[in-house]
């Protein structure tokens, strides 16, 4: 039990897959200039990693393995992932259009958000256990969507500084990025 | 090797299954031009238009939040094809520039006191009006500067806001942005603007700025075509029967309206260039050209104007500058101006 | 004769108060502590000091120029930055560190997002954590080679040494540290960090002149103990006592004088508390889990980043809010 | 009963000293007048004199425009000579009626409309309202709102507490206070009177605790003439705004977009009292005021009683005139006051005090960065948060400057008061106002 409390710990804040493994990069640059679109990022995120992860899981140890088939993870895990975004798109066009407007590009862009990729690949090499999986990937999901709100709280607050013109932009969201993950490093040696 | 085709076939084919059940259990009725415009869009998703991706702003086009020359990197060739798809007359109006009527430069018309304060118009205003004199004049703090989207206007030193014509598309952002309804939009190829925006009656304005409109309705008098009218202390050229002639400016007392082709000057037609194209006779708008098609024109002194449209139109430079024009008025002008001085 | 007359929204009083009052009051509310410091420390304290506080102008100044804005360094702000800063650093800091940390704390932390008011980020521990992170040797040289302290005491301070010893396999007795030693400051530590007793008086001042509120000081160390005392109730052996926690490594500093950065802390009181609990409980975690023996800097970082979600989501309550009783008691 | 102090505000400096024991003495009639035909929140009042008509003291020269209008008299009699736009406080010119004044100083007859009644207090409270409108008054306090309005709320709203406001809590001026130390039974039977028109038979008086010699006196009358409170206030800044002093006094919170009214309360400011008692029992309509000259801009400050019209130049002549570093001429309070840029600029009905700053007063430095201080806040008698809406507005983002209630803010000026860096922020949040109703109409709500 204390095992997988640090297991979820370690995912969400020690090694948060953004701000400590730079996964996911993308939409957390991308979808960050609102709270709002960026909870709802990570939503999607938590959603799709989750039932990718286990899906992953499951192909990987039951018909991979078995099969002898490991070379064919990273295809096959990439089919699994682009299915679910796909239909992750379709249900938010439907059931909030606002956010999928929101999201925009963003939204097909999960698939290859590498940090849903890194969580079902990771799963496989630290050979985590179905329950394992499960954890981890909540954790460096939340851990995701942590890093995602927080940033566009962050971000929101300097649309409205008097950044200097040659920083305006991406510029200035980097180097924030950069004092987040700075200060997230404080969890170093926190449940390893 | 059978197997893996088969594993990943297998895999693929219950994905696709699932998707398209999805698929029509969460359809969503789209508008099929969104799809058009979406193609027509460069599809870089660059942002450039402040949304988030070529598919939004399709979307925003087709749902009018947007409108087909939003695109910036797309130019003129996308907007084109998008405002046919949308079904929007694609063809170029006439040219409109945002104008400024008012002329109260520093040193000409007065301040109220030591402005301290947000520096910026609409919030200024709400100190007593305006920090200059006149409170109808423009107040200097660049509200329409830094509402305007293409860097087409700009305060200078002088204390007003000065159009760059050239930069000017006409959007009609700063007209919006101005508290004070200084600013509207005139045809580009018009060269003579009132410069004030003041009802207020001579002996009022006079003691606020000395190059205000002071409604003396000379202006009225004297224009040709009954486009000026006087709307309390305030003259206004209808922008739609203005033929430019420039009489206004010339009597004036002071100074207020502007003419773009002051000094006016004679216009004369070089018989040898002439072709007889009648183009010029058409575009006169006081008849004061005659000829037949494929004889040589001639201008009549007496109508002309020298608003110098014929100049424009000739397709061989036929017409030509002459000498610099009597001032209608020249007299009562001069002893106005000792005066003023 | 008409006079000029000033034109000018309402008001037309003002209380009175300044940016740069504010930003020379907390200087001069951390001026004993230093000058504790430097008597603990010696020279080389004065020398980190001086340097800090000088290149934060100079870079400030510098930015300032670049950017071709006016040179606002008389306002304090910078000095302020740059003082901070030397209190968080080891007298033994070499000259090279102190200018690195002031243009990180400067330029980094401040000028990118805009200068004063703008920085999400507390400047000083921006600065502290980045040169923690890079220079770690440096950073945690706790030798004292002059002052009162000179060869008179172990080489780390009380927590990192308890953070060590906790930690190794066989342990003997925790050097006993006198409480009134702690709280008057006789120990190492960073320049400004030692003395609870001074950092009190200044924070005092700070309250009195009503340049810091209580809220967030007292959320952070209410939930420090919060967590602390029941971890030393359930296992004194493993963890250090509360009263430890309290008078060792920058909580006093940390709590009175950086975590309430008024630019970089909520907006009201409500928020204040918030982020000031959540420093509190950030810290507690470092200190008893993490890997690093102090996790003041990195708490009061992490939830600098909350502080706009946390304005956000405590937005004052607005008069009249609550829909009226009929009839009222009347 | 709660006796409650709200939330907010600041302890300025009261300032009352310079003014607060000097007796009120009459301007004196100037040579010409100036009235203008918005003194009032509302429609302005329609002319209904020309160039040349003779007029009397108390006549009408313009008619109430709408129901939310008044009528303006006559200040005292002499000659029109002109009907033209003119300086005004607000800083566009507005029309005014221009008065060659011929010194006589005659009043019209109080007959007709204007016949005292006998026995005010048992009179048809319609009869009574029409009166209130007839004589032109409004609320004397600087809002300026026809007290006709607001003493007419719809039927179905049923008021239960009347309050007259005697705190004057804008620095500097002493006008409520000379006036509630000098008529203090006009005050209350004015509130009678108000009382009467609700059927109602006890109310309050307002009064900010620094102020003890009116409380005292104002407490010994209401103790021999019966059916009213006076409530000493604690003193704060703005302790005289509207729904703080209905939160003082009866605990109640008026809500957010809503009039006192919709608590049962209505509020009235004692020199309103005074000319409703004087306009029901004496005919008199209202054409003067007791006005506060002060500040350190100003030779011999003074409690002026003045004629409504009276150029403001006149009135700091009364009082030695401006001293040499002037700096700013401020029509009202210092807190909430309007500067002005010429000393042409005509009195009004809300005119209670002059304030002249001296250079070493204003202050001049341009604005800095806000650091968050959040003293703004704490400050906000509303419960605003006025650097939020200044970001928002100073970025063009309306949108959330509405989500943050910039039309909540009453204007006080407290957080601008206390802000360290500078930031005009009243000004800013009075711009946003504007933006957001511009948008609001814009979007069609």
């Amino acid at each position: 039990m204390t095992e997988l409390a640090l297991l979820f710990v370690a995912s969400v804040l020690v090694n948060n897959f953004v701000l400590s493994r730079f996964l996911g990069i993308c939409p957390f640059l991308g979808v960050s200039k609102k709270t709002e679109t960026a909870l709802g990022m990570g939503f999607a995120v938590v959603f799709v990693m989750c039932v990718a992860s286990i899906v992953t899981w499951f192909i990987q140890r039951y018909l991979l393995y078995p099969l002898g088939l490991g070379y064919l993870q990273t295809i096959a895990f990439i089919l699994v992932i682009a299915s679910l975004v796909q239909l992750v798109e379709m249900v938010v066009q439907k059931v909030s259009p606002a956010l999928y407007q929101a999201l925009g590009i963003f939204l097909p862009l999960i698939t290859t958000n590498c940090a849903v990729l890194g969580v079902a690949v990771l799963n496989i090499q630290k050979d985590y256990g179905f329950v394992e999986t499960v954890v981890f990937s909540v954790g460096a999901a939340l851990g995701f969507t942590l890093a995602i709100v927080l940033f566009a709280g962050l971000r929101e607050r300097l649309d409205l500084s008097d950044v200097p013109k040659a920083f305006e932009g991406t510029a200035i969201a980097l180097v924030t990025a950069g004092l987040l993950s700075l200060a997230f490093m404080g969890f170093a040696g926190l449940a390893k | 090797m059978i197997e893996a085709a088969l594993v990943l076939g297998g895999i693929g084919f219950l994905a696709a299954l699932g998707l398209g059940a999805a698929s029509i259990k969460f359809h969503v009725e789209t508008d099929p031009r969104v799809e058009e415009v979406a193609e027509a869009l460069p599809g870089v998703n660059c942002g450039a238009c402040g949304l988030t991706g070529c598919n939004a702003l399709a979307e925003a086009i087709v749902a009018g939040g947007a409108l087909p020359n939003a695109c910036i990197p797309g130019g003129e060739d996308v907007s084109k094809n998008i405002a046919t798809i949308m079904g929007l007359d694609a063809e170029k109006a006439e040219k409109f520039i945002a104008v400024l009527h008012c002329k109260g430069v520093h040193g000409k018309a007065i301040d109220k006191g030591q402005y301290l304060g947000i520096p910026d118009c609409r919030a200024a205003a709400l100190v007593l009006s305006s920090p200059k004199g006149c409170n109808y004049g423009c107040m200097g703090l660049g509200t329409c500067e830094r509402s305007c989207p293409f860097d087409a206007i700009h305060m200078g030193d002088k204390g007003i806001a000065v159009v760059d014509a050239e930069a000017c598309t006409g959007c009609g952002s700063c007209v919006r942005a101005c508290p004070k309804s200084i600013l509207d939009l005139r045809p580009l190829s018009m060269n003579v603007h009132i410069r004030c925006n003041s009802p207020l009656s001579g002996k009022q304005i006079k003691a606020l700025c000395s190059v205000g409109c002071i409604g003396c309705g000379r202006c009225e008098k004297i224009c040709p075509v009954e486009a000026i009218s006087m709307s309390r202390g305030l003259a206004i050229i209808d922008a739609e029967k203005c033929v430019d002639c420039g009489m206004c400016a010339q009597v004036c007392p002071t100074s207020n309206i502007d003419d773009a082709l002051a000094p006016r000057r004679d216009l004369l037609i070089e018989e040898e260039k002439c072709i007889g194209c009648t183009k010029c006779a058409k575009v006169c708008p006081v008849d004061a050209i005659e000829g037949e098609k494929k004889e040589v024109h001639k201008i009549h002194q007496e109508k002309c104007i020298g608003c110098q449209r014929c100049v424009q139109v000739c397709p061989v430079d036929a017409v030509m500058l002459g000498a610099e024009r009597p001032k209608p008025g020249a007299k009562k002008k001069t002893s106005e101006a000792a005066t003023d001085g | 004769m008409k006079p000029t007359l000033y034109i000018t929204s309402s008001p037309h009083v003002f209380d009175g108060d300044s940016v740069s009052k504010i930003m020379w009051t907390v200087s001069a509310a951390l001026l004993p502590s230093a000058l504790w410091g430097f008597y603990l420390f010696g020279l080389p304290a004065l020398a980190v000091t001086a340097l800090c506080v000088a290149f934060s102008a100079i870079f400030e100044a510098v930015a300032q120029k670049l950017r071709g804005r006016e040179v606002t360094i008389e306002d304090g702000s910078a000095v302020l930055t740059g003082l901070l800063l030397a209190m968080n650093l080891p007298a033994a800091a070499p000259w090279w560190l102190c200018v690195f940390g002031a243009a990180t704390a400067v330029l980094l932390g401040k000028q990118v997002f805009g200068g004063l008011g703008h920085n999400p980020f507390n400047p000083a521990l921006v600065a502290r954590v980045v040169m923690l992170i890079s220079f770690p040797v440096e950073m945690t040289d706790w030798t004292v080679s002059s002052g009162v302290l000179a060869d008179a005491v172990t080489a780390a301070t009380p927590l990192g040494e308890a953070k060590t010893f906790l930690m190794s396999p066989e342990r003997g007795q925790l050097p006993q540290v006198a409480l009134m030693d702690l709280f008057i400051g006789m120990r190492p530590g960073s320049i400004g960090e030692t003395s609870t007793l001074l950092l009190l008086l200044g924070a005092a001042v700070l309250y009195v002149r009503r340049i810091i509120t209580l809220d967030i000081p007292l959320g952070f160390i209410a939930a420090l103990l919060a967590v602390t005392i029941p971890a030393y109730m359930l296992a004194p052996d493993k963890y250090l006592s509360p009263q430890l926690h309290l008078m060792t490594g920058g909580l006093m500093l940390g709590a009175f004088f950086m975590a309430t950065d008024m630019v970089t802390s909520p907006l009201n009181g409500k928020g204040r508390l918030v982020f000031g609990i959540g420093c509190g409980l950030i810290t507690a975690i470092i200190r008893l889990w993490g890997g690093y023996p102090e996790g003041v800097s990195f708490s009061i970082l992490l939830m600098n980043s909350t502080v706009p979600l946390i304005d956000r989501y405590t937005k004052p309550r607005k008069f009249g809010f609550v829909p009226v009783k009929k009839g009222g008691e009347a | 009963m709660g006796k409650k102090l709200f939330r907010g505000g600041v302890h300025p400096h009261d300032e009352k000293e310079r003014t607060a024991s000097l007796p009120v003495v009459d301007a004196g009639l100037p040579e010409r007048l100036f009235l203008p035909v918005s003194q009032h929140i509302g429609a302005p009042a329609k002319p209904i004199v020309t160039k040349g008509d003779k007029v009397l003291g108390g006549q009408v020269v313009a008619e109430a425009a709408g129901f939310v209008s008044v009528p303006i008299h006559a200040s005292t009699s002499g000659t029109v000579r002109s009907v033209a736009p003119y300086a005004h406080p607000l800083g566009a010119e507005q029309l005014a009626i221009e008065i060659e004044v011929d010194g006589e100083d005659t009043f019209v007859e109080a007959e007709g409309p204007m016949e005292p009644i006998a026995d005010p207090f048992n009179h048809d409270p319609n009869e009574i309202k029409t009166r209130i409108l007839a004589a032109g008054i409004v609320g004397m306090g600087g809002a300026t709102f026809p007290t006709h309005v607001k003493l007419s709320p719809p039927p179905e709203i049923g008021i239960d507490t009347i309050i007259l406001n005697g705190v004057e809590c804008e620095p500097f001026l002493t006008a409520d206070h000379r006036l509630m130390l000098d008529r203090p039974d006009d005050i209350i039977n004015g509130l009678k009177v108000i009382l009467a028109i609700f059927g109602l038979d006890s109310g309050f008086i307002g009064i900010e605790k620094n102020k003890p010699d009116p409380i005292a006196l104002m407490q010994d009358k209401a103790a021999s003439l019966g059916g009213v409170e006076v409530k000493p206030l604690e003193v704060r800044y703005p302790q005289g705004a509207e729904k703080q002093l209905i939160h003082a006094i009866s605990g109640r919170d008026v809500p957010s977009a809503a009039l006192p009214m919709a608590v049962g309360t209505v509020v009235q400011n004692v020199a309103t009292a005074v000319a409703i008692w004087e306009a029901v029992t004496q005919g008199k309509p209202l054409t003067s005021r007791i006005c506060t000259v002060t500040g350190d801009g100003v030779k011999e400050p003074k409690n002026l009683l003045i004629r409504t019209g009276t150029p403001i130049g006149y009135l700091i002549e009364q009082c030695g005139g401006l001293t040499d570093d002037i700096a700013k001429v401020i029509m009202g309070g210092p807190m909430m006051g309007l500067s002005q840029y010429t000393l042409d600029v005509p009195s009004t009905k809300g005119t209670s005090g002059l304030l002249c700053l001296p250079a070493s007063q204003v202050r001049t430095e341009p604005q800095k960065s806000c650091i968050s201080c959040g003293r703004c806040v704490s400050s906000c008698p509303m419960g605003l948060s006025p650097t939020t809406i200044y970001n928002f507005i100073d970025a063009d983002r309306v949108a959330e400057a509405d989500e943050w209630d910039t039309l909540d803010c009453i204007e006080c000026a407290s957080c601008s008061y206390v802000c360290p860096a500078g930031i005009p922020l009243v000004q800013y949040i009075r711009y946003a106002k504007g933006r957001v109703l511009a948008r609001r109409r814009q979007l069609g709500t």
